[in-house]
């Protein structure tokens, strides 16, 4: 009776814009089931992981072209409900695709040099597998959603599988209290957020952001103080997400406690993800509000930049720094936002350039870290030069990326949005970063000074071929596309938010 | 032959020797390689007689320019030569003087084992000097005044084992640098006024372009200059030194040659002074000054080239008193009879030296006539010559000089006075030389067996006795055969002359000859007594001939005033203000970062609430920002 | 007469949400700061709702329904945690819980 | 042609990477033949190149990601022309003098020849991104030279380098992208191309705020007073192939790009910093002559002689006028060989002593004639006298200040007198005397492959300073251009170096 | 006026709840108050017409969430209570200046009367009435793939719960 009276109104489906989510999802769930039911060896369900990714990633070259495609058709409903499929709850365009590429690449890379941990997990290295898929999956729907609501979910999909992964290995107090910390603080940023979600869903009447964003450009809000904190608790949340200054204070302690194999992955897939949010918060729902969150976001920047970057200068332990050095990437990033929406591409690649890198140089740390059963002081890192000459070689480029040194893809990456910010307007800003990049190479050329410069560490490395190898690549394409940077541009151009 | 090619040929040929002897010097040996750079001299002037016969003949009047390439054309200076009869005549003395002495020097070097060596520098400074008085632009000519200095360096530490010798070629060359200091302000100044540096562009303009004033302060840089290269007030102090070198290096480069290229250049350069008389005026103080200071400590000067280095001083005084009153014919008369009888005189002390084993103490000399008798006439000669005796060269170009001073009147007056003095000083000292070296009694300690010098030595003695006898002949108040010379040289330039009519010029030659005689006969009297009754001579005049025997202590007073000072400062630069202050600065900014990175690490406690607080904090901010400064 | 109008409701849920914030600053028991955090969330639900009854919608009730379970999903993974690290250590205070730092 | 210049040394660098690990003894000849190639291609460019054009020659454009209007866009002129050739000069020759380098020889070779590419670069880029791109890459393999084969503080002194210089391109960084939007206002499409930003029109406060971006990026490089202070750490730890490079090659880029970048893009504020600059560089020369005095060890004073070295060509820089730019163009390629001399020099006999402290010898003339004899050579060349090299740089540079600059022109004489203080100081200290230590009288004197290194180098000493017109003829172009923009653009009036010049200048070419 | 008595006496005691939570020593009050505050919502849930979000209130959270904590506090045994000696110098001034600030900006913005909680010229003045129906509707059409996603959250914390907390009897870890 009551069907009848309410007809449904079915939502597009697009299976399409969900099947690289579907792929992790379902092979999550099998890799849990596969190892329940036949014990395979870890390698067997590592393939199965790869094999996870790769489909995924083909369905999302595909979403690729078929954006294309969407775009350059004629319009229509028709073509207006395959970019906002499910009740416009998530967007299929090119930024979200892009995440996608870049969240699986990062998954795949940081399985590859992780490799050794799902190993010595043992058992658990499936449901470890399954939680990389499965947190994958949740930051890819982060940053395709164009509903606050979805966006949470995605947020916590993906936040609490890296909770898991923080805690997993279980073998001793860096661990738990990196998990801890880590979902602790992680819970309080949440619930900030949603907060937010819900002060904005109040002053507007929408969760959607196409449709807060419609609202806003229509209305004049007479009293916007519940607005605004509802759009500083959902940057707040978010900034949480990227570890920038000042709550980026889980973000040492978390990397340098988690099990190294999967802190590249961690680090790099919520800083995907938040920023991909973030784009979707301020370029898509308040563009309105530039005037108001453009020196907010300059100046999160520029104390990111500052506070990360004097308090890398200090550390010993390479995670921390590594960490701190996010502090200041993220503040890097953030300069790229100040614009408006014409900085997301900007922003994209630094995030695929960044996230590449980061991966990476876990990596390597990760094989330092399998070596002195945890710890990374730098010292562990003396003579990596002579001990290991490529993998030095390839921290070194990737630690001269993430610096910002030209030639490398962290330099265009830099330039990228040091000229946006410009273009906006804040001289200050880009002058500060560009002094605070100075600071960067202060800090990671002390690890490279431990690499050539100093005595050997009495530690033998094994690292693996395949992680090495794909550090290796890393590295590559850190150079590679720091020479010839315009195929990544012209991929990242396209990300600019609807 | 064609000037164009010949004249060039004059520096080829000894730097040919210069680079021959320096890659084969080894390989062809001892005496060879000194015949060869004797050959490469001699060639060179063989080559100016030729060139300069037209002057003689007194064809190509103007002299020519002969440009053979660029080298810095935006401040118009080339590689270019100035044939005139000032550069032919200087070309002459150089070569000539220079041949005499590479030849004594075969005799005097030989067993050195850097005997090839020697002559590869002796025919390097013969080609740069060259260069110098041929230089047809003040680059080319700062040049050739540089390269001297360069071979005044290597030549005076040739004997570089010996401290002294080094520590004075080091002297030499950087108190010749402070003189080059001058030069090269000099310079500028005429770029600036002529936008180039050529001769013809800048002396034939230099009556339209100079104002007094400009023509005044390049001319007192240019005094800077030559002060410093001619050994005068107050940058004498590198000479005496450099006696540290070869007694040859003494003879040809500290007494004939390099050091009269202070008054070639103001010579040269009449043009710009005659537009400032005041920097004459300054050049010629500075010259009689000179002469009679160092006169004054030559004669309490024990050793035998201190006194020959301190006369040179003083005679190179008197030159700049002539160029500087305008008498640039008597100061080119005077550098040229001083050639011949100074190297004579270096050249005899050399021998005198050379046959002594090595000692240079006149008071451990003495009645050396016996043993080295044509090194004893030759030098009794020299000695007469420069203390004026009548008919020889020192007469008649002293005499002129003393005549232009006298003639300039006014504050010359005082100039000539003081020349007058010191003609009688000169005298004094180089008598009581003579004396104290060849008349008396013994000296010498047992075991030296003086000797005369093999005839490789003597035979350029003879010929230097010759023209220092005859040398002054070419330019007597009866035949001015110079002047007529160099005239064309010094076109539309006013060159100041002696008084006229023979009276005069018997009156003025009457008195100086009355000074000479009156120092010649003071130092005979006392000097040919024996020992104790000249030591109660000199002491006689108590702290003052001390005074005079420390050379009024001008080493101690630059030493005191000067290095150690600046050693001071440059000490204090660099180890207190350098390195702690400026580079200090420097590590202070990272280590302010550190610190700063260090102190904020207690932010980060480890505490979850705490974190929470900065979180919450953090919150706090971003609203209260939205809600006042950014928004509503 | 007074009407309790939806900004009552959501005033009283901003004072719930600040006191659950504030909770995580002050307590050190893991346990309790957790029920903080679902404080918050319970701040947020009551702030979903409130404000869906004024503004005529029903977006808000739904959304309660995704806090929930996200707050239960994070009660599993959160209390595991924390069992985990009691298994271990014998204490659940987070302040125990400090090397990494700096 | 001009990449090529650029592929050369890099393409060199993979093929010793390549090159198998147990032919060790291959490395350093390999590298050697191979960085012959450049030299080679620079020498056919120096002949080709076209006497008298101040326009960019060879000049290869292609657009690299043109949203951006960022360009590879490189060419050569009067100015770069001579550090083109000093660079790819002084390479083989640096290698050639690494025998010492016993450990790492792969990298090491490795790295001077990516240093070369990158040095090539920074001197051929017209796009002022690939130029900054250059600029700093460069630091990486020189920080590496510095920081594995260096002696005992090589590790702070690496950092110090690498920081210090960082810290100084950073801000020029901030101007590059400055100048790219200030075309974008102005056009509509931001460009780093040189050419293009030439036709800028620069409100002057901004003018001003880029010339001390760029100005302090080249400062720091060059490196002018009171920034020098990263100089001697670097010169005195590097290995003897770093410190022929760093100073011959590296400080060159920060004289170079004052000329191109500072006088070139903003006139107006060079004209208005001329006495900033000048001062600073006639302090710089003074300042560095007085403190090399005094230093106790060979490599640091002749670092130290740098900073007074090169306070000349920045003078010559700032004085605007056609001898003195012409000065500071030669002077920078002088200098390269003159100090690149020196320090070659200083690490021949510090392979034989291992020690650099000029207490530590004396009488070494003795024992080790024919080095004393290049050692003597190489230290009046740097004195300035006349007949070799950095008299022709100094004296232009000198003479042509004097009409903008009188009392700098005048305090920076003193210079002259100086140098030849500390030179001969140290030598007499060094050489003469008796060898009196045991140590310093079995030394060797230097052999021919030291020999077959520094003669090119005494080659070029004495062709420059006798014949500069080889490449003053070529150079002299483009300084003039410069000087023209300046005065076109600027009411500053470029005085003229004298119509009697002129005419002696023509004379003598007939 | 019974929504204003009922707002007040509920309000009043969700606020004592929440403050009990914060500022009991024993976790157990703690818990206690927690529930307190809980079902003061799942009332003001039924007074805005949530009733389908009032009933799952109760059973979810005060039925199912509230006694996993009372489980786990009696398991870990943490019942008793806490030291609350404060060991961090500035942590207490700290919270105190940001409790004061929050009230101050709260407080402020209240008197300024600044805060327009929902536009009031939004909405219809019908308000939705929470029914079962109603909140299906919504879920199963427009929502439907939030709804889905769930499964992955639950799922990891299933996975989760069970990685963490799963310890071999014998005490003994599987890797290590």
């Amino acid at each position: 009776m009551i069907l009848a009276q309410v007809p449904l109104a079915t939502p597009y489906v697009s299976w399409l814009a969900i099947a690289p989510e579907i792929v992790l999802a379902v092979g999550a769930a099998f890799v849990l089931l596969v190892e329940v039911q036949f014990l395979p060896p870890i390698k067997r369900l590592g393939g199965l992981a790869a094999g996870v990714l790769a489909l995924a990633f083909a369905f999302s070259v595909w979403q690729w072209i078929r954006v294309d495609e969407l775009l350059s058709a004629a319009g229509g409903p028709d073509v207006v409900n395959q970019l906002l499929p499910f009740g416009q709850m998530i967007v299929l365009d090119h930024g979200s695709v892009l995440a996608r590429f870049i969240l699986l690449t990062v998954a795949g890379l940081g399985l590859a040099v992780g490799w050794q941990l799902f190993e010595r997990l043992g058992r658990r290295g499936a449901e470890a597998l399954a939680l990389v898929l499965l947190a994958t999956s949740g930051f890819t729907l982060m940053a395709a959603s164009t509903h606050l609501m979805m966006m949470f979910l995605g947020l916590e999909v993906g936040s609490i599988a890296l909770y898991i992964l923080a805690g997993i290995t279980r073998d001793g107090a860096a661990s738990d209290e990196a998990a801890i910390k880590y979902f602790l603080l992680g819970s309080v940023a949440s619930a900030v957020f949603v907060y937010g979600v819900a002060l904005v869903f109040a002053a507007t009447g929408e969760l959607n952001i196409l449709g807060a964003r419609a609202f806003l450009s229509g209305t004049v809000i007479t009293r916007p103080a519940v607005l605004l904190i509802g759009l500083a608790m959902l940057v707040v949340g978010l900034a949480f997400k990227i570890s920038a200054a000042p709550f980026h204070s889980w973000a040492p302690d978390v990397y340098q406690g988690a099990p190294a194999g999967v802190v590249g992955f961690m680090a790099a897939a919520a800083k995907i993800g938040g920023f991909a949010a973030l784009i979707r918060v301020l370029h898509t729902a308040f563009p309105s509000l530039l005037d108001e969150w453009a020196p907010l976001v300059a100046g999160i920047a520029a104390l990111s930049m500052v506070l990360g970057g004097i308090l890398a200068l200090v550390q010993d332990d390479v995670r921390r720094l590594l960490a701190y050095s996010g502090v200041t990437h993220a503040g890097f990033i953030l300069t790229g936002m100040v614009v408006g929406g014409a900085g997301a591409a900007d922003v994209w690649f630094y995030l695929m350039v960044y996230a590449v890198q980061l991966v990476g140089a876990f990596g390597v740390v990760a094989v330092v870290a399998g070596a002195t059963k945890g710890p990374t002081p730098i010292a562990s890192f003396g003579g990596l030069g002579r001990r290991q000459p490529m993998l030095a070689l390839s921290f070194t480029v990737l630690l001269l990326g993430m610096g910002g040194l030209p030639l490398t893809t962290g330099f265009v990456a830099k330039f990228g949005v040091f000229q946006t910010a410009w273009q906006a307007g804040f001289e200050w800003l880009v002058i500060l970063a560009v002094l605070a990049s100075v600071v960067g190479f202060a800090f990671y050329l002390r690890v490279v000074v431990a690499m050539y410069m100093q005595d050997d560490d009495p530690a033998v490395l094994q690292p693996r071929r395949l992680s090495r190898t794909v550090i290796a690549v890393a590295a590559v394409a850190t150079v590679v596309f720091g020479l010839l940077p315009a195929p990544l541009l012209e991929l990242a151009a396209n990300a600019i938010p609807l | 032959m064609n000037v164009e090619v010949l004249v060039p040929l004059v520096i080829v040929a000894p730097l040919l020797g210069a680079v021959l002897l320096h890659f084969l010097g080894r390989w062809i040996g001892e005496p060879l390689a000194g015949w060869a750079a004797t050959a490469a001299i001699g060639t060179s002037f063989a080559l100016g007689a030729v060139g300069a016969i037209d002057f003689l003949r007194g064809m190509a009047e103007h002299g020519s320019t002969i440009v053979l390439w660029e080298w810095m054309p935006a401040i118009g200076a080339s590689f270019e030569i100035q044939w005139d009869p000032l550069s032919a005549l200087m070309t002459l003395i150089v070569t000539g003087v220079g041949t005499l002495i590479h030849v004594f020097a075969i005799g005097y070097m030989a067993g050195d084992e850097r005997f090839a060596r020697f002559f590869t520098y002796l025919n390097l400074f013969a080609a740069s000097m060259l260069t110098l008085v041929l230089a047809g632009n003040f680059a080319m000519l700062f040049l050739g005044w540089e390269l001297v200095g360069l071979c005044s360096y290597l030549l005076i530490s040739f004997w570089y084992t010996k401290p002294s010798a080094a520590a004075a070629g080091k002297k030499a060359f950087i108190v010749n640098r402070i003189g080059d200091f001058g030069f090269m302000v000099g310079l500028m100044l005429v770029f600036v006024h002529f936008g180039t540096l050529s001769f013809d562009g800048v002396l034939d303009r230099a009556g339209e372009v100079l104002s007094t004033g400009s023509a005044t302060a390049i001319g007192l840089l240019f005094l800077v200059g030559a002060a410093g290269k001619s050994a005068q007030i107050p940058l004498y102090v590198w000479l005496p030194d450099a006696m540290e070198g070869p007694t040859p290096v003494s003879a040809l480069i500290h007494a004939a040659t390099m050091v009269t290229a202070g008054v070639y250049v103001v010579a040269r350069s009449a043009a710009i002074f005659q537009e400032a008389p005041a920097a004459g005026m300054a050049v010629a103080t500075i010259g009689a000054t000179t002469a009679l200071w160092a006169a004054s400590i030559a004669i309490a000067q024990t050793d035998i080239k201190k006194v020959l280095a301190y006369s040179t001083v003083s005679q190179l005084g008197y030159m700049f008193l002539a160029v500087g009153l305008g008498g640039y014919v008597a100061g080119i008369f005077h550098l040229m009879t001083h050639a011949f009888f100074k190297a004579l005189l270096f050249l005899g002390a050399g021998s005198v030296i050379h046959g002594m084993a090595d000692e240079q103490d006149m008071t451990k000399m003495g009645g050396l006539a016996r043993h080295m008798p044509v090194t004893a006439v030759t030098m009794g000669v020299a000695t007469l010559a420069i203390a004026g005796f009548p008919l020889l060269s020192g007469f008649w170009s002293k005499d002129e000089i003393l005549a232009v001073a006298f003639a300039a009147g006014g504050f010359a007056s005082v100039l000539y006075v003081i020349g007058l003095v010191t003609a009688m000083l000169t005298a004094f000292y180089m008598t009581r030389l003579w004396v104290m070296v060849f008349g008396g009694g013994s000296r010498w300690d047992d075991g030296i067996h003086p000797h005369e010098s093999p005839r490789v030595m003597t035979a350029p003695l003879v010929v230097l006795a010759v023209l220092s006898v005859g040398g002054g002949l070419i330019n007597t108040p009866f035949r001015l055969g110079l002047e007529h010379f160099l005239e064309p040289a010094f076109e539309g330039i006013s060159i100041a002359h002696p008084p006229e009519g023979i009276g005069m010029f018997l009156l003025l030659a009457a008195i100086s000859v009355g000074a000479g005689l009156v120092g010649i006969a003071m130092g005979g009297f006392i000097y040919s007594r024996p020992r104790e009754v000249w030591m109660r001579f000199q002491t006689g005049f108590g702290r003052l001939w001390e005074l005079w025997a420390s050379a009024y202590r001008v080493d101690d007073l630059y030493g005191a005033s000067l290095v150690v000072p600046g050693r001071k400062v440059s000490e204090a630069l660099a180890f207190r203000v350098d390195l702690p202050v400026i580079d200090g600065l420097v590590n202070g900014v990272g280590r302010v970062f550190k610190e700063t990175g260090a102190r904020s690490r207690v932010i980060q406690t480890g505490y979850v609430r705490n974190y929470g607080a900065a979180f919450v904090a953090g919150l706090l901010l971003v609203i209260i920002w939205l809600l006042t400064v950014g928004g509503a | 007469m007074i009407e309790v109008t939806a900004g009552w409701y959501m005033s009283l849920a901003a004072v719930l949400f600040s006191i659950g914030l504030l909770g995580i600053l002050v307590r050190r028991n893991a346990l309790i700061m957790f029920m903080c955090v679902e404080l918050m969330l319970n701040a947020v639900n009551l702030t979903f709702v409130a404000a869906g009854r004024a503004l005529g919608s029903l977006e808000g009730q739904v959304s309660v329904f995704f806090v929930l379970v996200v707050a239960a999903a994070e009660v599993v993974v959160g209390l595991a945690i924390i069992v985990a690290i009691f298994h271990r250590r014998e204490t659940a205070s987070v302040d125990e819980l400090s090397e990494l730092r700096g | 042609m001009l990449s090529w210049l650029i592929a050369a040394p890099a393409a060199a660098a993979v093929v010793v990477a390549l090159l198998p690990r147990n032919r060790k003894e291959l490395y350093l000849p390999v590298g050697i033949l191979l960085s012959c190639v450049p030299l080679a291609i620079a020498a056919v460019l120096f002949f080709e190149f076209t006497a008298g054009e101040a326009s960019f020659q060879f000049a290869e454009r292609v657009s690299w990601y043109a949203p951006w209007g960022i360009e590879w866009n490189i060419g050569i002129d009067g100015i770069s022309l001579g550090m083109v050739l000093l660079t790819t000069l002084l390479f083989p020759i640096s290698l050639a003098a690494s025998t010492a380098i016993d450990h790492r020889v792969k990298e090491f070779v490795v790295s001077v020849l990516f240093l070369e590419a990158g040095l090539i670069g920074t001197f051929l880029a017209l796009d002022l991104f690939l130029f900054f791109v250059f600029f700093e890459a460069i630091l990486v393999p020189m920080y590496f030279i510095i920081g594995i084969w260096g002696s005992e503080r090589r590790i702070y002194a690496a950092i110090k380098f690498f920081l210090y210089t960082a810290f100084g391109s950073a801000l020029m960084f901030a101007g590059i992208i400055a100048l790219a939007f200030f075309h974008a206002g102005q056009t509509g499409q931001p460009s780093f191309a040189y050419q293009d930003l030439l036709a800028l029109d620069l409100d002057i406060v901004d003018e001003r705020l880029l010339f001390a971006a760029f100005g302090l990026a080249f400062a720091i490089k060059v490196p002018m007073f009171p920034l020098h202070t990263w100089l001697p750490d670097a010169h005195v730890e590097a290995p003897t192939a770093g410190s022929v490079l760093l100073a011959g090659v590296m400080l060159k880029l920060g004289t170079y790009g004052l000329i191109r970048f500072n006088l070139g893009l903003f006139p107006e504020a060079s004209v208005d910093a001329i006495p900033i600059m000048a001062t600073l560089a006639v302090i710089g020369i003074v300042y560095g002559a007085v403190v090399a005095i005094v230093q106790p060890d060979l490599k640091k004073l002749v670092a130290y002689s740098s900073v007074s070295h090169l306070g000349f060509i920045v003078l010559g820089t700032f004085a605007l006028t056609s001898a003195g730019l012409q000065g500071a163009v030669i002077q920078n390629v002088n200098h390269g060989l003159t100090t690149g001399a020196l320090f070659l020099l200083v690490g021949m006999i510090y392979e034989r002593r291992h020690t650099k402290k000029i207490a530590d010898f004396g009488g070494l003339w003795k024992v080790m004639p024919i080095y004393s004899g290049l050692f003597l050579f190489s230290a009046f060349a740097s004195i300035g006298l006349p007949g070799l090299n950095g008299f022709v740089g100094e004296f232009l540079i000198l003479i042509g200040s004097y009409a903008t600059l009188p009392v700098f022109a005048i305090v920076a004489a003193s210079g002259v007198v100086l140098a030849a203080i500390y030179l001969l100081w140290a030598y007499e200290r060094v050489f003469t005397g008796v060898p009196d230590k045991p140590e310093n009288q079995v030394l060797t004197d230097v052999n021919a492959r030291e020999i077959a290194i520094m003669a090119p180098l005494v080659a070029l000493i004495l062709l420059l300073g006798l014949y500069p017109q080889v490449l003053l003829d070529k150079t002299s172009a483009s300084t003039e251009a410069v000087l023209d923009r300046i005065q076109a653009v600027t009411d500053f009036e470029v005085p003229a170096p004298g119509r009697l010049a002129d005419l002696y200048v023509a004379g003598g070419d007939e | 006026m019974i929504e204003l008595v009922v707002f007040v006496v509920m309000g009043g005691a969700a606020i004592v709840g929440a403050l009990a939570v914060i500022f009991a020593k024993n976790p157990v009050y703690g818990a206690l108050g927690l529930l307190g505050t809980l079902f003061s919502l799942g009332v003001f849930y039924v007074m805005n017409l949530a009733h389908l979000v009032a009933a799952v209130q109760v059973i979810v959270y005060a039925g199912a969430v509230l006694t996993l904590f009372l489980f786990v506090i009696m398991l870990i045994g943490v019942d008793k209570d806490e030291d609350t000696a404060e060991s961090l110098r500035f942590h207490r001034p700290l919270i105190g200046g940001l409790a004061v600030i929050t009230l101050l900006v709260g407080g402020g913005l209240a008197l300024g009367g600044r805060f327009d909680w929902v536009p009031s010229a939004a909405g219809p003045e019908t308000p939705p009435n929470g029914t079962v129906e109603a909140l299906a509707a919504r879920l199963f059409t427009d929502w439907v793939l939030a709804f889905e996603v769930t499964a992955l959250l639950l799922t990891i914390a299933a996975a989760g719960a069970i990685v963490l907390a799963y310890f071999r009897r014998d005490g003994s870890e599987p890797v290590e």
